[in-house]
């Protein structure tokens, strides 16, 4: 069943009538079974998109789909929606077994099954030794971990999780992650999945959806969002470490930087912002940029290098090569680009050219 | 808490007004000041303050402001604080208190058997000294003999409270339905209770409805709103005894049951009823409304009795009696004590103002205006208290009072008086049980079971 | 709550109330049960003969009407307030979840509390009347007869009937604002995870509401019992002095523990009355806190803080 | 599925229906004796002692009301005995409202000795009929110099008064159950915030508390203005309003107005509504609590 | 001041008397002004661990010192601290103004300079609009930010960080998480900071805590630690993706993987658990290893090879290789393996060799 919203808009009225438009002219259609992942920074509108399409929040504007059906005046209960939310909202009264059955008593499961289906998940999220205790008793990364069972267990016919991974360790959440994505592919549900964390995003969706101030930035496969960002801010926010921006221009189809061209465009000419990709990088003896190394970083597997006072001492960049390249701040490293690395945008707009 | 022996045994030295140090003379009489009290010469010219606890409400209470407001004229250096302290059991509980924290008003007003219970916490004083002296006292000869005798039944003969304000009850009927039934109701002799058999015969009417108020009937004929005074009264006509000054309970007899035993009759044929016939407390409102023909009440009482717009004529006459040869009609209402936690001076200044009070035009005039009766016989013979006697204009404010007043004074010759005792069991006791009793036989019981009850919740 | 014990601060934040309670309450509550003890005390002049251990209590306990106020005692506790609780959560959470005439509703419900004590008694014996009493009327229309609630030799459970409406009415408005206030601080996202979970209306009221509100629950409930064991005034107001509908004995009296206590305590100047109430209050305490304890055992497993 | 939401909203209107319903069937129940206390204060002295059975409206021209509540006014200086009860209300619900939000603090989040067995003592008070008390505490007021049936100042009646109602276990066990349910967390955060115990208590506690403490307020200032036997014993001499409102109407005889008895009974609870009224919005007010997990 | 935890232990004993060992003898001192993470599994005792430096909760067992100072039994707010809460705790009653300035009001900062100081610290962590607000208007990740900006803005001694970037989008806690460093820097502040994410931990810590089961695992500089683990605990948890690990043997001080050689070491013959970094392999043809690709992910800037089958066919393992080679799933590709990238490790008791 896909989920399409026409139209939603969102504005949070306080007390004292100042307005925060948290949603924005939303309209996406999200096709049946798939798991999506939203992206966009703090307090951009994805909590409240979901809460919206759970039904917890009303927007202000538009309508809600759930395939052909206009779900914007059903109740939440009746919307069959699992949904982690961004801070758990575990029953304190309850005990993780407890909280993990709810659901399923609730839709009148078989009290045995129900504790199976219980117990399974728990164990699959790595708390079933602690199915008698309280939240309070829990970790952080352990609460987490039962609000995750709890939305799973019900099998719901969408399911929305709001980072729910943010407070477990890399290898749980790898873990985690993969069984959410198995359980999403062997049933089929509709999944909105939101998350800070690009790789996450990137990995376990089939499609993500990048948002900016309550406004919809750019859709697509998670590859060709990152290939071709559509603006400024779709290349700015996903890659880490982050795109490396310099002002540049264009001249006679040929984007120049501090006056040296690093690769062409069919376009008018104008003040461009050019961005790099880290990655994009390639030393090369002949290459066509000069930088000097301000530091050498050397985390895990990759080294990075940092270029400072390149064309404004505030910035710096960040150059990621092969470990198997020795090189010491202070060395001058001659660079060529990979022209799928690199990036032009208007600098006015942010609209890529 | 301090431990004795035996508390009974007080040092007589100490306390010769306890109690305790008294001899029991059954209430008789004494003659002559005890000396157990220093009577002043004369008030000290230091100011003095009494502080009075009284019941009375805004009415009675701002006139009993105006006698305190003249009596402090005439003696500038008392200052009299009066204050109310609500109902009887409200002044008593006070009361109580404030003798056991030490801290009592200076006087009270109330019944002989709080005053009984005052004493024994040796909190009142005996005020013969003051009756006796030769400048304070009183003439004992002028006050009604059995305000006198209810309080001299403390132990050993002592006045320890003095009458102030007194009641009896009268009965109203109504005028108009008696003389549509062609029925003279006499007024010449005291009504008896075959009379009201007579009269039930064709006034009341088994099929009345309430509030039909027919010309000639009623649902009952006679109401009485105290069932306890119904009760004390009725066992006493039938010599069925009541209860003595010792507190024993005397009602289990046959006289009592033969009593009950007819009451139960007339009740069953509607000729009694109580007030609880229409779930009220007074019987007031149905005898407005025509629903009873009769009805017998407090002097104090009477003007609830008279239907506001002039509905119709209300006769007031002495309270029917059962047996001529012994008529008992209830005495009752409040009498003022001083308490023994005070100086010679206030003792001296709240006897000046009980004299004050109970002062032939005083008491007259208390009377004229409550309801309640004078306490003297000279107050009784003023000229003011006469002139309201003689009222016979319905149109005047007073008329009423007055026929109530004239009942009253038709029955004082066998005014009754109930014995006060204080203890595990007070008179207070006995009395609300009497009602009760009365009550329950109204409500079905048997005589047998409501004496049970009775003796049992007594426990005699 | 931190693990580490601090004594001296608890002393601070605990004097002025302990200071206060100690003058007003514990030596009160000390001195009564001194009482109980004392061989004919005489409370006018504070004096006594001596001690005893079981006296007073066997004056009470041999008191004809001990066994009937142990009777109205239990029934008007254990029926009026497992009712009037129930009553007032649902009113409270049902006030809670509307929106429209929210507030005229709570001023309503809790004008109980502001009502004159005559106006109710007048009320209530109006809708208790006999013969145009409201209830009766209400009964008529379903065919039922008459029945003499209050009235004249009504029966006891008539009566008790009647008095206990009239307490459950007169309990309901202090238990509606404790658990408004209750209500209050549940966080709203436990409803949104219950929406959410399609949890059905009633489950959210059993599973989720009530547990959440437990401690005011418990604690209404703890004060009710024992407000309950302590009822006294609603007879009084309802009966007058006699403690029973008009035209009954003693049998058919509506009197409890305390109703025996005011007894004692109303011949005060009688020897060893105060005792006697003394030592009624202490058996009352007694059960009372038996009782208590067994609450807060059941408490301990029931309410989530 | 569009039959979903629709049988959702007739499920929802009928839910409402239902609710609306049984809460206006308790309102009505709980309204009665109220009304009947405007509809007696309306009606005329003859009315309402000869009317059977009383009426239940009242006709346009047979109101009494400026008869009735002129009278009532003047049966007694309520204005008077209102300004004193609200002065002793005041002192007695601020008393109480900082002894029993200290005590219920300690109760709630302080680690002490015998905490619970203290509690329980506490609880344990209310347990004895609060007459056993009255005798001894009438005795302590006395002893203290506060009451005198000679002579009693204004400010010795204020504080026998109000002294023994500066604390009451019944409010403190009360608060002590709201307080419980403030989040641990915030206890914590404020520690590491480096907020001493008393400025937690003022700072967090209290403010979140705040619909159990006006609650609070509200009755103990109801007990104030209802209190009858305390004052009768202590301040004979300073009554507070339901003296005078009780004693205006004593009589001896049952034949009390009751008509003005009503107005005036009416007149002096209007204030209490009114106070309830702007009062009772702030219990509706609670404080969301979000910004903690969990 | 540095800190020092003496043979700390903590035990929670639930009503049922069930007991859970949080954290376990655990001794280490944090040397004065440095940043240290504190890493380890969900539920393995790091917020435990920072609830009892910070005197929330109280060791059952060990001594606490602050410099000299044995501060076990001293109260939290006297010890000078601050800490981000893992949820928050936010003053729900308070505007975020309001919540900011509470530190500071308990240290009695004038008025001014109180208000100055919080509208700083919120406009450093991107709040500074939102300062009238209440929490319950926020953001989750905004929420966060008030609580970073509390515990930041009274400069405490001591500051403890429980997962307080978890709900920031990847640029944000990049900026903040550089923002934390370099207040931390400026002011000295022994700080701990407790992070799921490695690249994160790894980046700003002076030194890394590992943590496992409440027991400390390994302490030293990231770098060390990722190169140099102690045991298969600290290789397993450290990278992403993480080590692939096979079991082997040892043979004569050679290492085997299903018999064939891969790295030496001098130990007595045993079985062996070997661990291999996802970028320790090199593609050669005339590698050692030859895998059989099963498939193929680019993500972002990294091409992962994932290898199935190959001893047991439930797991998988990461390889990752520069994107320049075009490889396709089904290629068989041999490699050789760095020495530097392989790890062997004792079977049972998890310690290196
Ligand atoms: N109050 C408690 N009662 C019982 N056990 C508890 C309690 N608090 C924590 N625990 C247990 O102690 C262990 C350590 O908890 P802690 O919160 O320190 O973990 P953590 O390392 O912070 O985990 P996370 O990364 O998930 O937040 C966990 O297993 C947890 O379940
Ligand atoms: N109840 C509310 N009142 C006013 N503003 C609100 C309210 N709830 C959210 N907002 C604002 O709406 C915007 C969007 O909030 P939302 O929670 O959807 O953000 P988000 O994308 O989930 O952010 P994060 O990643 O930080 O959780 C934010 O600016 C937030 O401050
Ligand atoms: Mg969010
Ligand atoms: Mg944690």
């Amino acid at each position: 069943m896909d989920i399409t919203l026409k139209e939603i808009t969102k504005i949070f009225q306080a007390k004292d009538k100042s307005e925060t438009v948290a949603v924005n002219d939303f309209n996406i259609t999200i096709p049946s079974g798939k798991l999506i992942g939203l992206l966009g920074p703090s307090g951009c509108g994805k909590s409240t998109t979901l809460y919206m399409i759970a039904g917890l929040l009303t927007p202000n504007h538009g309508r809600i789909y759930f395939g052909d059906e206009d779900v914007t005046d059903m109740a939440p209960e009746d919307r069959g929606i699992g949904l982690v939310f961004q801070n758990y909202a575990l029953y304190p009264h309850m005990t993780v077994r407890q909280n993990i059955m709810f659901p399923l008593e609730n839709i009148k499961v078989p009290k045995e099954e129900a504790l199976k289906r219980a117990q399974d998940m728990a164990d699959l999220v790595g708390i079933g030794e602690l199915m008698n205790r309280k939240p309070k008793q829990l970790s952080g990364g352990q609460q987490q971990r039962v609000a995750i069972a709890r939305a799973l267990v019900k099998k719901p016919r969408v399911l929305l999780l709001d980072e729910p991974l943010s407070n477990l360790d890399a290898r749980l959440r790898l873990a985690t992650r993969e069984e959410i994505k198995r359980i999403q592919r062997e049933t089929g549900i509709t999944t909105i999945f939101v998350t800070h964390d690009q790789e996450e995003a990137m990995s376990i969706s089939d499609e993500i959806i990048l948002m900016d101030l309550g406004i919809k930035q750019q859709v697509g496969e998670p590859q060709d969002v990152y290939d071709e960002p559509k603006n400024l801010f779709v290349a700015k926010f996903l890659g880490t470490p982050p795109i490396n921006l310099m002002p540049g221009e264009i001249k006679n189809k040929q984007v120049l930087i501090r006056g040296s061209k690093v690769t062409g465009k069919a376009a008018k000419n104008q003040e461009v912002v050019v961005g790099i990709r880290p990655e994009g990088f390639e030393i090369d003896p002949n290459g066509i940029m000069e930088l000097e190394v301000y530091m050498v970083e050397t985390i895990g597997r990759d080294t990075t290098l940092i270029i400072k006072n390149f064309n404004d001492s505030a910035k710096s960049y960040r150059i990621i090569v092969d470990a198997r390249h020795r090189i010491k701040p202070g060395d001058k490293v001659k660079f060529n680009i990979e022209s799928d690395k690199i990036f032009v945008f208007n600098r006015e707009t942010g609209e890529r050219l | 808490v301090q431990f004795e022996e035996d508390p009974y045994e007080v040092d007589c030295d100490e306390y010769p007004n306890h109690v305790s140090c008294l001899d029991n003379n059954g209430g008789g009489a004494i003659d002559g000041a005890p000396g157990i009290i220093n009577v002043l010469d004369a008030l000290p010219n230091e100011p003095v303050t009494i502080t009075f606890w009284h019941v009375y409400g805004e009415s009675k209470g701002a006139l009993l402001q105006e006698f305190i407001d003249e009596f402090e004229a005439d003696y500038p250096n008392v200052t009299v604080e009066a204050v109310s302290q609500g109902d009887y059991t409200t002044i008593r509980n006070n009361t109580l208190n404030a003798i056991t924290a030490g801290n009592t008003p200076t006087m009270v007003v109330g019944y002989p058997d709080h005053v009984a219970g005052y004493l024994k916490g040796n909190a009142v004083i005996p005020l013969d000294d003051f009756i006796y002296d030769e400048n304070y006292g009183v003439d004992l000869d002028d006050f009604i003999e059995s305000y006198l005798a209810e309080n001299k039944q403390y132990a050993g003969g002592y006045m320890y409270s003095f009458p102030y304000s007194k009641s009896t009850e009268m009965m109203v009927y109504n005028k108009d339905k008696f003389d549509a039934a062609g029925i003279t109701v006499p007024t010449d002799r005291v009504i008896t209770w075959a009379d009201l058999d007579i009269w039930a015969d064709t006034m009341v009417d088994p099929n009345y409805t309430v509030g039909s108020n027919d010309a000639d009937s009623c649902q009952y004929l006679i109401n009485f709103d105290s069932s306890s005074n119904f009760f004390i009264n009725s066992v006493r006509q039938w010599s069925g005894g009541y209860t003595n000054s010792d507190g024993d309970i005397l009602v289990d007899n046959q006289n009592t049951i033969d009593m009950l035993n007819y009451v139960k009759t007339r009740f069953a044929d509607n000729t009694f009823s109580l007030p609880l016939a229409w779930n009220e407390s007074y019987g007031s409102n149905n005898f407005i409304a025509g629903d009873v023909c009769m009805s017998v009440g407090s002097t104090a009482g009477i003007n609830y009795n008279i239907p506001p717009g002039g509905e119709f004529e209300v006769g007031v006459v002495p309270v029917p009696q059962y047996d001529l040869d012994s008529k008992s009609a209830v005495q009752q209402g409040p009498n003022v004590a001083i308490m023994s936690n005070t100086t010679d001076a206030e003792r001296l200044a709240s006897w000046l103002l009980i004299t004050y009070l109970t002062k032939a035009e005083n008491t007259a005039a208390w009377a004229m205006e409550t309801g309640y009766l004078p306490v003297r016989h000279s107050g009784v013979q003023s000229a003011d208290y006469q002139a309201f006697l003689e009222i016979d204009s319905p149109t005047d404010s007073l008329y009423y009072s007055s026929l109530a007043a004239q009942a009253a004074y038709a029955q004082y010759e066998y005014f009754e008086y109930d014995p006060a005792f204080a203890g595990a069991v007070t008179s207070s006791d006995a009395r609300f049980q009497a009602g009760v009793a009365m009550e329950a036989l109204f409500g079905g019981y048997s005589a047998q079971e409501v004496i049970d009850d009775m003796v049992r919740q007594l426990g005699a | 709550m931190l693990e580490r014990q601090n004594n001296l601060k608890a002393l601070f934040y605990l004097a002025p109330a302990m200071v206060l309670l100690s003058v007003f309450t514990f030596y009160p509550l000390f001195n009564a049960f001194f009482l109980a003890f004392l061989r004919d005390y005489e409370f006018l002049l504070r004096s006594a003969k001596g001690f005893t251990l079981f006296g007073n209590f066997k004056n009470v306990i041999t008191d004809p009407d001990f066994g009937i106020a142990m009777k109205n005692t239990s029934i008007i506790t254990f029926i009026s307030v497992p009712i009037s609780v129930i009553i007032a959560l649902l009113i409270s959470v049902a006030l809670n979840s509307v929106k429209k005439l929210q507030g005229a509703f709570q001023t309503i419900f809790f004008l109980p509390y502001v009502t004159n004590a005559i106006a109710i008694g007048m009320a209530f014996a109006f809708i208790f009347h006999a013969d145009y009493g409201l209830l009766n009327t209400i009964l008529g229309w379903f065919g039922i007869n008459p029945i003499n609630w209050v009235g004249l030799n009504a029966s006891w459970s008539n009566a008790m009937f009647a008095l206990l409406v009239y307490t459950i009415w007169g309990g309901l408005a202090f238990k509606i604002m404790v658990f408004l206030s209750g209500l209050q601080s549940i966080d709203k996202q436990y409803y949104d995870a219950a929406r959410v979970d399609a949890t059905p209306r009633r489950r959210v009221l059993t599973k989720i509401t009530i547990p959440l509100l437990s401690p005011m629950i418990f604690y209404i409930t703890v004060t009710s019992f024992i407000g309950a064991f302590k009822a006294y005034r609603t007879i009084i107001g309802m009966f007058g002095e006699t403690l029973r509908p008009p035209g009954t004995l003693s049998k058919d009296s509506l009197i409890t523990i305390v109703g025996l206590v005011y007894d004692a305590l109303a011949h005060a100047d009688a020897t060893g009355k105060m005792s006697e109430a003394a030592a009624a209050s202490i058996i009352l305490f007694s059960i009372t806190m038996i009782f208590t304890l067994v609450q807060m055992q059941i408490s301990k497993r029931r309410v989530h803080f | 599925m569009q039959n979903t939401i629709r049988e959702t909203r007739i499920r929802t209107i009928l839910f409402k229906v239902l609710v609306y319903t049984f809460l206006v069937g308790f309102a009505i129940f709980v309204l009665i004796p109220f009304y009947w206390m405007v509809l007696t204060s309306l009606k005329s002295f003859q009315q309402v002692r000869t009317e059977v059975p009383p009426s239940l409206i009242i006709g346009l021209k047979d109101i009494r009301f400026l008869e009735n509540y002129a009278s009532a006014w003047n049966a007694a200086p309520y204005y008077q005995y209102m300004l004193r009860t609200v002065a002793v209300a005041a002192i007695s619900t601020t008393g109480t409202i900082f002894t029993t939000i200290f005590a219920a603090f300690a109760f709630a989040r302080l680690n002490f000795k015998g905490r619970d067995f203290l509690f329980l003592a506490l609880i344990s008070t209310m347990m004895i009929p609060g007459e056993m008390f009255v005798i001894t505490n009438y005795i302590t007021v006395s002893n203290l110099g506060w009451y005198s049936p000679l002579g009693q100042t204004q400010t010795e009646a204020f504080l026998a008064l109000t002294m023994p109602f500066m604390t009451s276990v019944f409010y403190l066990f009360f608060l002590r159950q709201a307080f419980k349910q403030i989040p641990d967390e915030l206890y914590l955060a404020a520690k590491v915030d480096g907020t001493s115990d008393w400025k937690y208590l003022w700072k967090i506690m209290v403010p979140i508390a705040s619909p159990t403490i006006i609650t609070i307020v509200i009755l103990n200032a109801m007990g104030t203005w209802s209190a009858y036997i305390w004052p009768k014993l202590v301040a004979t001499e300073y009554p507070l309003v339901t003296n005078g409102l009780r004693e205006a109407y004593q009589d001896f005889f049952g034949m009390v107005n009751y008509s003005q008895q009503m107005a005036a009974a009416l007149i002096v609870t209007l204030p209490l509504l009114i106070v309830f009224m702007f009062l009772k919005k702030y219990i509706m007010r609670g404080v969301s609590r979000s910004g903690i997990k969990g």
